[in-house]
Parts: structure tokens; sequence; C-alpha cells
């Protein structure tokens, strides 16, 4: 039974299902760095789906249809940013306000543009290629986990070492961390913190655009109705769990999609359904309890360290 | 001051409702609809007759509830995102009453029923604020995370233990017919819960504006250190905020089932909570301007469907108008902050070309 | 390139404002302001709170736009957009407060801006200690550059502060009010680097301070500023702290002799064996004992950051005490909630304002009821606000501490540090209470709001309160104690009887080169 | 042009039925939306023929599974027009509610069984039926290893939208149908707890087809388009749902198993316009009835279930209306 459930497709699976969250989160931590808690990725990631299925299926290449879809998040991050940076609104009201238009706009434009409800999917749409690597297929462990995934699933694992070293590693990064902690520190060396803060919602916005693309070119090949499903307020939740860190976040990213894969297959082994689809959200609150826990002993042995001295 | 303060934001509002509403007539345009009709139809279809009326202040209702929820929780602090799970435990616990204790007479059923969600609810936003402040786990995650738990926890049981005996639909049986409320208008679904409702809204207004407690909880959100110094205990008071907005969703959710289903469903909210927090937010969570908002909320759901009917304007197109007037009423302070300073900058190049002429007229 | 001609008749105008003019929404900030600024000198600029001083340096770095006026570096009109362009011109600015980024090092936050690169992308953080440490060894300002920000004291971000403007290429250093955090030790520390700079580095200093004597001791020339205007430049050597006082303030000031009357009576406070951790687990106070009586003030003297904060919240229930015990007037009060030791008693001016001791933005009325929310005759049973009553006592209090502001119903953001203080302090002194802990009263004020904060503590002590008194600020210690404890690392290491000692000397116990005797802490004890 | 003045104080208005000369108006109303290219599309269908061929009026009302939504889209339809077809079992309460309202009113209620109302006309369908029908055939075809795709393991698998008892009743005739042919057969089942999410559709039909499942049979609505993605990225198969959907892609879905939903409702208006309509009685569509069935898409697409095996389902149809075999319902 057990073997049914815990095997190198339970890896993939979770591979699979965790790239939407990773290449998300990664933009929703930049913003995070820059003071901004964006709720909106939800709304950033569908619009991404949706033009992304737009390029591809009218100029019959898929990379059109990311261009596209990073131009929507280009533009959906400049909104974002300018009610949140510019104007100072709640950035909470804005989030939601972006799902809300998202949705509605999406839905719209797939009647006007397409002249379908609900979903659209066509032979015409240009999948995004799978990636195959010859020297790992010898390794059949290997092979099954980690070869043959589409384009973004690669791409969100480079992205995560870029995003890592971006914001540890170089001036670009420092300043983006320190927009968001202290803006007019930065303002005083010079560097103007908005327009970090405008760069973080846009790169948001791009990376958000490359997780829908990757939903309906990558992963699917067909845009449907709010087909974000909630993706961006678990890779909201992957941030806050890898407390921004990228390496963190994805491996937060790795846990949702794994427990997700899980889920799936608990079913199978005579759970009801209502349960295993529970998973993911359970684990995360548990483990958040675990976490918390540990760190309020760690806290307390490291008084009584002290008190020993 | 205040009335001068509030007359500024009330004229924002309706300046940003009005800019908003100008896009939406521009979109419309724009898809070869007539913006005039196509509000006209909205205007009418939500308030056009008794009927429609009705049908919209029925669905206000749960959006007041929400509203306040998030009110209460917002100002205190602690953020409720929760609302979703909590109303649907509170609608089952409400249903769980009503189809269980059938005999009870109808003023008692209705009490008990509405008790049990605000306690269900209550408690089950009871969970995150401990671990809140207990265990300083965020809030916003752990209560997204335990509304999805609830809405399939609640799946569960009404596909499983507390499936309908007839009629194959995703819900319990129905409760007894002493817990159904009273309808108002005939065929619209409004309901005596509305009555409950402006009275919630009335003491929820009263205990926050008019109450110590009230103050206190305004005090923690605003800043905590500066409660616990003033001698408020601000664990406690964020508790009771989580609890009491808890409970409002649980009663949201109750009336839904004793007013409007008769019966817990499956899919008896379609994202009230999350429309409740919209509206509060909006209004800053003021109280009464939750009432306001939720009104106006209701007029836009029930008119946007007219609309669609009569003009096949598609009632998407409302979610994008919904959508600009929130930017537009969130960013109302960053306008006119931008507005004072275009307009201050005039006025003082006004006022130095004035001096300098002066100057200028003196030299000569 | 930096002709220096001091001592001679001709002087270099590094800097030249001419005519300029700023005005935020409803506020004339800078009016028309004519200065000129000397190379090679320490030039001083004094004025209230709100007079001006901070904008009219933001306008120089860039910050501000002014609405009109011109500024001129090195005799060439320049028009300065941002700090970069401040920066290019040799401008650096140390703001009033810290701009340092907390979570980086210390290394990392003098380098911000203009950071070393490895291959143009990259952050070369080896680079940065190294130039860290050369900064250190040019200008002898010690520190360590590996250090987070937040771990280090606020003398120490001083230096980084400074550090980091003149790695930046300063030759004319803006320096707003500098001293308002430091020792008097950490002061003259910071005076003799002040005057390296100048005198071998050729820099030139702008300096705002509150501190008169600072002034004098320090400047070549000082300017005055009021509500917005420029009042006048003069030397140094042709002022005096009465009369630079009576330019600021617009009136003639009384130094008053602060009269202290009364009989010092029964113990009303008394803390044994006080033990308290701070944040991070470590121990903050050790063994704290001492006692204060009716009619007395006790101030607690030290350099911050050696546990006075702790001590405050320990003392009024917001801290944990490890073990020890606190008694008011006979009552047990450690252990016990804020809300209790506030029952029996004991109020408190926390140090900050802004963190603690108000809610920005609430409202004036909303901030002075804290306390109060629940007593009669504010509340009907304990619950109902009497708003209209609320707002009466509040106008009246307002009226009072001589709160300057339009309404009692605006946001306490809206007033200046000053006026916020006075609404702290009415709040506070208007509680029913025998006991005032107070941490910083005068912190950031302005002249004349520290004359009424001193006369209303001293009030209270001739009505018999018993009064503890923390402050950073030797002077203030000085002037209001009847008794001084010197708190070092956590530990008591002097008492003294005011009279007693010259604040030079205590300087030392508070540094901890001198400590008591063992039979001297026992006899403080017990007194 | 169908704009008719917004509705004023409701009366339960008269229909229009006797007027033999004015085209009927129908209107539609589903529980969730259009665009499943299943189930509530095939709904359409019959009215859209209905448009064309009886030369009806008709308009659409969508819900999107918003309960609030179901009484208010019902009285909207109900003064549109004196033929209303009701779509989803989810309006059991609502059309109570309502159509008493509305004597003159025709409601033709889909997909849920009413009774004792008397101008509600109630057309179930017996999915159990028809999906034992899917399962024997995808038991035989899984053992069909002469087929490109087809493992030698004995497994299929079902992707099922919710965990509700429509599609437990479909679920249990699936499972019938394939312990039918062969107890042998082992049938997985997965719900992806939600209609409208393909991509959690295609991760359930992944994780069948991992487990050795080489057909998949999608009972889920819009996230069945995930499982068609699914059977074409691991060159598997799935069974469609509803409608013959064999048209979404050929290569991989082997055959669907119909409700008649769209001739139903065609008929029903035919007969309405003809006069020879009984109102209030209530249709139990099953194999029998032409009601369930399975298509397999048009002549020009290729065939991969075999003449042999479509015998086969022949013979385990007339078993099945002739009460030789009775397949389990869940209610
Ligand atoms: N966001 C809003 N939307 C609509 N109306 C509002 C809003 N905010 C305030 N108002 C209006 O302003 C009036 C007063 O607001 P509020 O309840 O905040 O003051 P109050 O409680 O009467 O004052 P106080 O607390 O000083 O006694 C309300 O009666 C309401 O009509
Ligand atoms: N960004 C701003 N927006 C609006 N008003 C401002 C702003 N900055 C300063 N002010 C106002 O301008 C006036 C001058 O402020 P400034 O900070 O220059 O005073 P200051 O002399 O430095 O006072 P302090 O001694 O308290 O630092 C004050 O009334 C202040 O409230
Ligand atoms: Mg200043
Ligand atoms: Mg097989």
């Amino acid at each position: 039974m057990l073997h049914e459930v815990f095997n190198l497709t339970l890896l993939q699976n979770t591979i699979r299902t965790a790239t939407p969250l990773i290449l998300a989160g990664l933009g929703g931590l930049l913003t995070m760095h820059a003071g901004i808690l964006n709720i909106g990725m939800e709304g950033m990631i569908l619009t991404g789906a949706f033009f992304g299925v737009l390029g591809s299926y009218f100029f019959s290449s898929s990379l059109m249809g990311v261009l596209l879809a990073v131009a929507s998040g280009i533009l959906i991050g400049l909104i974002f940013g300018f009610f949140v940076i510019e104007l100072k609104a709640d950035e909470f009201i804005i989030g939601i306000a972006i799902n809300i238009f998202a949705g509605g706009l999406t839905i719209f434009l797939l009647r006007s543009i397409f002249g379908v409800k609900g979903a659209f999917s066509s032979p015409r749409i240009r999948p995004l290629p799978d990636i195959h690597f010859p020297l790992i297929d010898k390794i059949t462990a290997l092979d099954l986990t980690l070869n043959n995934h589409s384009i973004f699933v690669y791409i969100s694992w480079i992205l995560v070492v870029l995003i890592y070293i971006t914001i540890y590693r170089t001036p670009y990064g420092m300043w983006v961390r320190a927009s968001g902690e202290y803006p007019e520190a930065l303002a005083t060396v010079g560097v103007n913190p908005k327009k970090m803060k405008y760069i973080s919602s846009i790169v948001c916005g791009i990376l958000c655009g490359f997780s829908g693309a990757h939903l309906s070119l990558g992963y699917l090949t067909l845009f449907s109705e709010n087909m974000s499903a909630g993706k961006g307020f678990i890779a909201l939740a992957a941030i806050i769990f890898g407390s921004s860190n990228p390496i963190k976040t994805f491996g937060a990213a790795l846990l949702f999609g794994f427990f997700d894969a899980l889920g799936i297959r608990l079913q199978g082994v005579g759970m009801p359904s209502q349960f295993t689809q529970m998973i993911p959200y359970t684990v995360t609150v548990a483990a958040l309890f675990i976490v918390a826990q540990k760190s309020l002993r760690k806290m307390k042995k490291e008084q009584h360290f002290e008190r020993n001295m | 001051m205040r009335r001068k303060l509030n007359t500024e934001y009330l004229f924002s509002l309706v300046l940003s409702v009005t800019a908003a509403l100008l896009i939406g007539a521009m979109i419309m345009f724009a898809n070869g609809k007539s913006p005039i009709l196509g509000y006209s139809a909205l205007i009418n279809g939500a308030l056009g007759s008794k009927y429609n009326l009705a049908t919209t202040l029925a669905k206000t209702v749960p959006l007041i509830l929400t509203g306040l929820a998030t009110a209460v929780s917002f100002r205190s602090g602690i953020y409720n995102i929760g609302g979703e799970g909590q109303l649907y435990l509170g609608a089952f616990a409400g249903a769980y009453v009503g189809f269980t204790f059938v005999q009870l007479p109808g003023f008692w059923g209705i009490i008990l029923a509405v008790a049990a969600a605000a306690l269900v609810g209550g408690f089950y936003a009871y969970i995150p604020a401990i671990l809140k402040v207990r265990y300083k786990i965020d809030e916003v995650i752990t209560t997204i995370m335990m509304n999805s738990i609830a809405i399939l926890f609640t799946d569960y049981l009404v596909n499983y233990p507390f499936a309908a005996a007839r009629g194959k639909m995703g819900g319990t049986d129905m409760i007894g017919e002493a817990y159904k409320l009273t309808r108002l208008v005939k065929l619209s679904k409004l309901n005596t819960s509305i009555f409950m409702t402006v009275l919630i809204a009335i003491s929820i207004y009263y205990f926050l504006q008019k109450t110590s407690i009230g103050y206190e909880l305004k005090m923690v959100g605003q800043n905590a250190a500066f409660a616990n110094y003033g001698g408020i205990s601000s664990k406690k008071r964020m508790i009771l905020a989580m609890v009491l907005s808890g409970a409002l969703c649980g009663i949201a959710g109750s009336f839904e089932v004793l007013g409007s289903h008769y019966r817990f469903l499956q899919n008896i909210s379609p994202g009230y909570a999350f429309d409740g927090m919209l509206v509060s937010l909006i209004v800053k969570n003021n109280p009464v301007g939750v009432v306001f908002m939720a009104i106006f909320f209701g007029i836009l759901k029930t008119g946007s469907i007219a609309m669609e009917h009569t003009t096949s304007i598609p009632s998407e197109l409302v979610l994008v108008i919904q959508s600009i007037i929130i930017l537009f009423i969130a960013g109302e302070n960053g306008f006119k902050a931008i507005l004072r300073k275009l307009l201050a900058k005039d006025q003082y190049e006004i006022s130095s070309l004035a001096s300098k002429l002066e100057k200028e007229a003196g030299e000569k | 390139m930096n002709l220096r001609q001091r001592g001679e008749d001709v002087y270099r105008n590094i800097i030249e404002l001419k005519e300029i003019t700023k005005v935020f929404p409803g506020v004339l900030a800078n009016d028309n302001i004519n200065l000129s600024i000397r190379e090679g000198e320490i030039h001083a600029i004094v004025g209230e709170n709100g007079a001006g001083k901070s904008t009219l340096m933001k306008i120089l770095y860039g910050l501000y736009q002014p609405n009109s006026g011109e500024i001129y570096i090195r005799e060439k009109r320049m028009n300065i957009r941002s700090p970069i362009a401040a920066i290019r011109n040799g401008i650096g600015m140390v703001h009033q407060h810290f701009m340092l980024i907390p979570s980086f090092t210390v290394a990392e936050n003098i380098v911000l801006g203009t950071e070393p690169r490895k291959k143009k992308f990259f952050m070369d953080f080896e680079k940065a200690v190294e130039i860290t440490k050369k900064l250190v060894s040019i200008y002898g300002l010690e520190v360590t550059p590996e250090l987070k920000v937040e771990e280090v004291s606020v003398g120490i971000q001083q230096r980084i502060e400074i550090l980091k403007i003149l790695h930046k290429g300063a030759d004319i250093l803006i320096l707003d009010e500098p001293t308002a955090v430091l020792t008097p030790q950490e002061t003259e520390e910071l005076f003799v680097v002040i005057r390296k700079l100048v005198k071998e580095m050729n820099k030139t200093v702008i300096i705002i301070t509150h501190k008169l004597q600072e002034v004098m001791a320090l400047s070549d020339r000082v300017s005055v500023m009021r509500q917005g205007r420029l009042i006048g430049t003069m030397d140094t050597k042709d002022a005096t702290e009465q009369k630079l006082a009576e330019m600021m303030v617009g009136r003639e000031i009384l130094f008053e002799a602060l009269y202290k009357e009364g009989q010092q009576g029964k113990t009303l406070f008394t803390v044994n064996h006080l033990n308290v951790k701070n944040n991070r687990g470590l121990w903050a106070l050790r063994d704290i004992s001492f006692s204060i009586r009716n009619g007395e003030i006790l101030g607690i003297a030290g350099v911050e950051g050696n546990g006075q904060s702790e001590l405050v919240e320990a003392l009024t229930g917001l801290r944990e005490i490890e073990s020890g015990e606190v008694y008011v007037d006979g009552n047990l009060v450690s252990g016990k909630s804020p809300k209790e030791i506030r029952g029996l008693g004991v109020v408190h001016v926390p140090e900050d304002r802004l963190a603690t001791g108000l809610s920005k933005k609430a409202t004036i009325t909303e901030n002075l009821l804290m306390g109060s929310q629940r007593q009669e005759p504010f509340t009907k049973g304990g619950i109902h606000l009497r708003s209209k009553l609320i707002r009466k006592k509040a106008s009246e209090l307002v009226e009072k501490f001589d709160v300057r502001t339009p309404s009692v119903e605006v946001a306490v953001e809206t007033l200046s540090g000053g006026n916020m203080q006075k609404i702290v302090i009415a709040r506070e002194f208007t509680h029913d209470a025998k006991i005032l802990i107070i941490s910083q009263p005068t912190r950031g004020v302005d002249i004349g709001a520290i004359e009424f904060i001193h006369r209303q503590i001293i009030q209270k002590r001739n009505e018999g309160y018993a009064i503890l008194l923390v402050s950073a600020e030797l002077d203030e210690i000085f002037r209001l104690s009847d008794r001084i404890l010197t708190l070092f690392a956590g530990e008591i290491t002097g008492e003294f009887d005011n009279k007693d000692i010259t604040k030079k000397e205590i300087g030392f116990y508070m540094t901890g080169i001198r400590k008591p005797a063992e039979e001297e802490v026992s006899k403080c004890v017990e007194s | 042009g169908c704009t008719k003045p917004i509705p004023q104080d409701v009366q339960p208005s008269g229909g229009e039925t006797e007027a033999s000369e004015a085209p009927i108006k129908a209107a539609l109303v589903v529980a969730g939306g259009l665009g499943d290219r299943s189930f509530y599309d095939s709904a359409n269908e019959g009215i859209e023929r209905a448009k064309k061929e009886l030369g009806v009026e008709a308009k659409v009302l969508e819900c999107r599974n918003d309960p609030s939504l179901f009484n208010d889209q019902l009285i909207q339809a109900s003064q549109y027009g004196s033929v209303v077809v009701v779509v989803g079992f989810e309006f059991y309460d609502a059309i109570q509610e309502v159509a008493p309202e509305f004597p003159d009113v025709n409601y033709i209620y889909v997909d849920n069984v009413v009774e004792e109302i008397s101008n509600i006309t109630c057309i179930d369908y017996m999915e159990n039926e028809g999906s034992f029908l899917a399962g024997a055939m995808a038991a035989l075809l899984t053992q069909d290893t002469t087929i490109e795709g087809i493992n030698k393991e004995k497994v299929i698998g079902m992707v099922g939208g919710m965990d509700i008892s429509v599609i437990r009743n479909f679920k249990v005739g699936y499972e019938e149908g394939a312990k039918y042919i062969d107890p042998e057969i082992r049938v997985e089942t997965i719900f992806a707890g939600d209609f409208e999410d393909p991509a959690k559709g295609k991760e359930s039909a992944l994780a069948l087809y991992a487990k050795g499942a080489d057909i998949v049979f999608q009972v889920a609505g819009k996230t069945g388009e995930g499982v068609f993605e699914a059977a074409k990225d691991s060159k598997q198969f799935a069974i469609g749902v509803d409608s013959d959907q064999r048209y979404i892609n050929p290569d991989v879905i082997v055959a669907s198993m119909t409700k008649g939903v769209g001739l139903s409702i065609f008929e029903s208006i035919q007969k309405i316009q003809e006069g020879t309509f009984a109102p209030g009685s209530v249709y139990r569509y099953g194999i029998k009835e032409n009601g369930v069935g399975i298509a397999y898409g048009t002549p020009d697409m290729k065939q991969f279930v075999s003449e042999e095996v479509k015998t086969k389902i022949e013979g385990l149809k007339e078993k099945i209306v002739s009460g030789e075999i009775k397949v389990t319902e869940i209610q």
C-alpha cells in the first residue's frame, strides 16, 4: 500500500505542483523585502495565464505567449505599485482589488476575444517545451523525478539561486531590502527607495506572469476561468513561512507541493477526499506551530544557559 | 473638526465612485453598449421595485456582518482573514441545531441556533488568536489555511454523516419550521435577519465607538505597546476582538441558513467574508461606514445581474468596475495629497510672483 | 583645492543659501532664508522645535526642493535635486534620526549607496570591511565593521553615520542634533573628532543643536532660527547663552532657579535585589536595590543601554522580573500587571513617547484618556464613555499644560515633539498617584518646553510625590534630583547626594571606571 | 433583441403558452457556468437547437455556483418566458420555492427529482447505468494490450469533481461495470475537490496513471479538461462525460459517457409547442429510455474501441434494460 503513496512519482508530482508557487513566491518575496505585502499575486498569475494563451494562440509561438504574460505582469505590477507606492494606499485593499479586477477582466476578455465561456483550448495554442537532459536519463530515479519537466520548472530553480544572490549578494538586493526596512535611510545615501519598490513590484508582476504562463502553457495548454485557484495565496503563505528567504520559500513551496501531491495519493488508501485535501493546510498550521514552539524553547534554553554562567 | 473631516471623506468617496463609474461607462461604450442604458438597468435592477430593493437588502445582510467582523478585528490590530471558515462552521452549527432540536419553540430555537453559530465561529477564531498571541504565529497565514480546512470539513459533514435524506444536493436536512425566519417581501429572500443585523450593527457601533472596551481595542490596534503601557492587556484584547469577529462571521452563516436556505449547503457562501473584508477596508473599518458600503456592494451585485439581463453587458464588467472603484477609493488619500501638492505649489507661485512684481515696481 | 583662509579677514563662502523658502501644507517651514557658510568653519544653528532647521538642511542635502531661492556651492549656482547631487558636491548629512539600516552590518551601512563591487554586479563584502577599517584608522572613530547596527549602541551609531558621510567624500558635514543621545564623554569625544576634521582635514561643519553650551564650546559662528526665519548670524565669541536663548524664543528667558520645598517623609517606594533580563535573554539588571521617600526625586544617571530602560519597564510591570521585590507604600507590586501597578499609584512617563507613550493616529482626547478609560467620571458603569465630559476634560488639560494645538480632536501625529511630550506629561501627572517614574522627560524638546516640564516635575515633588527620574541629560539629573544613583552595566555603581558630586566626577561612575566599596552600597539600600 | 422592461413588482404573471402564434420563450438557468463543454453546455445545445429548429426565443442565466443567486435567477427566468429549463441538482429548494408562484410557467428540472408540484417536470438521469457501461468498456480496454498505451496492469481510474452524491452515483456504476467484466480489475478514484480547477484535474489524473491506470474516466466539469491533458502527456487514455467529448482530443479520449441532456430538453420544448407535453411528471432516463449511453465520436475519428467491445457493450445495455443487471444507485 505505502509504496503506492511514497514513490518517485510523488517527488515528480511535488516538483510539478510546486513550480507555480515557487515562481509567484519569488516575486512576492521581492516585494516583501521592499516592505509590501502583495495579496494581488493571485490576480497577477491569472492575467499571466490568460495573456500567455492569448499570445501563444495568436502568434502560434509559446515565446510570444510568455512575452505577453510578462507584459501583462509588468502592467499590473505598475498599477499595483502606483497605488501602493505613489498613492500610499492600503496594500491589502489594492491586492484584493487587483484580484477582482483580474478575475473580471480575464473572463470578459475570454468572451470578447475568443467568444467562449469557461475555458479555452485549441491546438493553435503552442505549449512551452519540456526539457530533456540526455545525461540524466541513464539513472532511472533522477530521470523520473528531475528530467522531462516543462521549461519553467528549471527556470524557477535558476531563479531561486539568481534571486537569492541578487537579494543577499548584490548592491541592488541591499537597496531593495533597505527600501523595505528603512526607505528614508536609503534615500539619504542617494538611492531612490520608491524606485526600488517599483522595481520589485514590477519584477513580482513578471514572475507572476511566468507563473501564469507556466500554468496555461507549460503545465496545461488552455485557459480556464479562475485557473489560478488560490495559488497566489498559497505562494504568500510560502513566503511568510519561508520568512522571505528565496531558499526557504522554495522549500516551503516544495513542502506545499509535496503535501498536495500526497493528499491526492492518500485518497487511494481510503481516506475521505475532504480530509486528504486538507493535508497541505493542516500541515502548514502544524509546521508553523512546531517551528514557533521550537524557537520559544530555544529562547528559554539560551536564557537558562545564561543564568548558569 | 470631526464633522468637517467626515464630510471631506464622504466627498472624496463620492468623487472616486463617480470617477470609477465614468471609467466603467467608457468600457461599456468601447464595447458598443450604451452606458446610460447599462447604468439605468443597474439602478433599476437594484432599487427599481419593492422586490428588487428587498433582494438588494437581502444581499447586504451577510456583507454587513462580515464587514463588521473585519472592522472589529482589524481595528484591534489582529487580522482575521478567516471569516469564510468561521462562517461555514457557524452556518453548519446553526443548521445542526435547526434540524436536531426541532421540537424547540421558535424563539428559543432561533436564539440557540444563532448562539451556537456564534460560539463555533468564535471558537474557530480563538485558535489562530491564541497561536498569534502565545506563539507569535502570523494570523494572516493561519486564518487563510483554516478557511480551507473548515470548508472541506463541512463538505465532509454534509456529504457523509449529515447528508440530506432527500434531494441529493450537498446539504444537510432542512431545519425545523420553527427556525425559519419570516420572509418579508414576497419571493425575495429578505427576512427578519435584517432586523437582527441592524441591531447587531448598532451594538457593534456602540461597542466600538462609545465604550471603554471599544476604546481599548482601538488603542491596541493603533499601538499595542502604548496600550500595554496604559494598563490594557493587548493580548487579551486581541483575543477578544478575534473571537468577536469570528462570532459575527458565525452569525452571518447562521442567518444564511435560518433565513435564506433553510439548511446548510456545501457552497453556502460565495466569498461573503472576503467581500465583507473589502467593504470594511474601504471605509477604514468604520462600523457606520460598513453598513453603507455593504448596501452599495449589494446594489452592485443585484444591479449587475439585472444589467446583464437587460443589456447583455456581461456581469464580469461589473467586477472590473467594482475593482476600479475600490482602487480609486483606496487611493483617495494619495490623489488628494498629490492634488494638494499641486495646489500648494500654484498658490505659492502666485504669491511669489506677486511679491516679485511688487519689488520690481518698487525699484522703478 | 580646498583653500583655507581662516584667520584672515577674507573668507570664502563655501555655501550660500539665498532667499530660500519652503512651504509644507499649512506650514511656512523656511521663510526667505539667507545664510552663508564659510569654508573651514564650524557653524552652529540653533532654534526651537519646529523652527525649520532640519528643513533648511534637508534642502541643502537635496531631500526637499525649495519653493524658491538659490543655492551656491563654492560660488557656483547649483540645483540640488537629490542627495546624489549633494554627495557629488561634497555635502554629507548626519540626520536627526539615525539613517542606518538596523539589520545591515556596520560596514554595509557605511558603503550603502556606493558599494564596492566584484565583477560589476556583486557586492564586495570583504572590501567593505576593509574600507571601514581604513576609515576607522584615518578618522579615529572606532567601530566594529562586522556587527549589525541593531546590536550597537547609539553612540556607535553616531560614529557610523559620520564615517558613512566621510566615506562618501563629504567636505561639508551637516550634523543635525548629533549630541541629543550622547553622554558627556561621548559628546566630548565627538567634539574632538569634529575639531580634528576641521583643523586637520579641511572640512566644514554645520551643526544643529539645542544645547547652548555646546554652541559656545564648539562653534566659530552661530545662526539662530525662529518660526522659519533666520533671526541672525554672529561670531560665537560675541554671543552668550542668554542672548542666544532670547533670540531663539523671541522673548527674554529667565533660567529661574527651581524652588524646592517640603519635607521628605516616609519611604514610598522600595526596590530589593531586582534582577531583570533584556530582550535577548541576557542579564540587564543585577541585584538592584534602592528606595525613594515622598517629596524626593531620585535621579538615575548612566550611559544609555546600561539597564535604564529595563529598570523602568520592570518597575512598571512591562517587563518580567526574574527575582527581587518592588514595594509601593508597603504593597508588593513586582509580578503584577501594568494595570494593577497603576492602580496602586504608580504613573510612568516612558522614554520613547512615540513607541510607548502615545498613539500617533489617535486624537489628543483619546491619548489623554489612556488609563482612565474605565474610571468614573469618564465612564458610566465602567463601560459607557461619556464623550462630552472626556472632551471637556481634555480641553482643560490642553489649556493647563500649554499644548499648542488647534483642537483636542486632531491626531497627535500632527503635533511637534515638544507638544507631544506635554500630552504625555499632562496625562500622567493628573492621574491619582503617589509615585512618578519619569524617563527622558525632555528628549528632543526645546528650551521653552523644557523649562515648563521641569517646573511641573518639581511641583509634583513639592506636593509630596516620590519620583524616579531617568535621564541621559546630566544637566537635567543635576537640576532636578535630590539624590543620584549611577547605573553601569546593569549594576548600581554609586549613590550621591546632589550637592556632593560634580558632573565630571559622576562620569567616572557612569562609565564604570570607579565603583563604590561594598559597604557603601549596603548603606544606600538601608537609607 | 431580448430586451424586456425591468421586472416591476413581482406578480406571478400569466404565461404565454396559449398564444400558439407567438414564439415560445424559454429560459435556461444553470447552477454553474457555461463553458464546461460537458453538462451545462450540453443543456445549452438543447436550447440552441430549439431556437434554430422550433423558432423558440431563449436566453441563458448562469448562477456561477452562488446559491444566493438561485432564487433570483429563477424568478428572472420565470418572468421572461413560459418555459424555464433548470439545470443542476442544486436548485432542489429554490425551484420548489419559486415554481408554485408562477403556476403558468412550465419548469423542466434536469438532474434531480422534485415531486408533487404540478408545473415542474423532472428529468433525472441514471448516471450509474451509463457509467456502468463506461466501467465495463474501460475494463475491456485495459486488458487489450495490443493498443499502444495500454499496459498489462488491470487498473482503471476515475477523477471526480467533488465528493458529492451525484458523482458517487457515477462512481458506483463505473466500479460495478468494471468488476462485472473482471472482478480483478482495480478501480482507483480521486476526487479533485473542485469542478473548475483543470490543474488539479491534471495532477489527479497523472497520479492515477502513475498507479498503473491506463484509462481515466473524468466526471469533473472543467476540472476534467486537465484529465485530458494528463492523458495526452502520459500518452494514455481518458473517457469523457455528459456530452460526446471526443472532439476535444480524439487521440486520447476514447469515448464518452453521455447524458442526453440536450436532447431531452429539446424534445420537451418540442412537446410543449405541439401541446402534447404532460407537465408535472418525473422522467427517469436510464439506458432503457436512451437517456444515458456511450458515444464514440464521429466516424472520421480514429476508433480505439473495437467493434467487438462495442458489441459487448450493446449486450450489457440489453441486460440492463431487461433487468438482468441491476446497477446500484446512490441517492
Ligand atoms: N466611512 C464612512 N462612510 C459613511 N459615513 C461615515 C463614514 N465615516 C463616518 N460616517 C458618518 O459620520 C458620522 C460620525 O462618524 P463616527 O461614528 O466615526 O463618529 P462618532 O462616533 O459620532 O464620534 P465620537 O466618537 O466623537 O462620538 C456617522 O454617523 C456617519 O454618518
Ligand atoms: N515633511 C513634512 N511635511 C509637512 N510638514 C513638515 C515636514 N517636515 C517638517 N515639517 C514642518 O515644518 C516645520 C519645521 O520643521 P523642522 O523639522 O525643520 O524643524 P526643526 O527646527 O528641525 O525642529 P526640531 O528641533 O524639532 O528638529 C515644522 O512645523 C514641521 O512640522
Ligand atoms: Mg530638526
Ligand atoms: Mg492496463
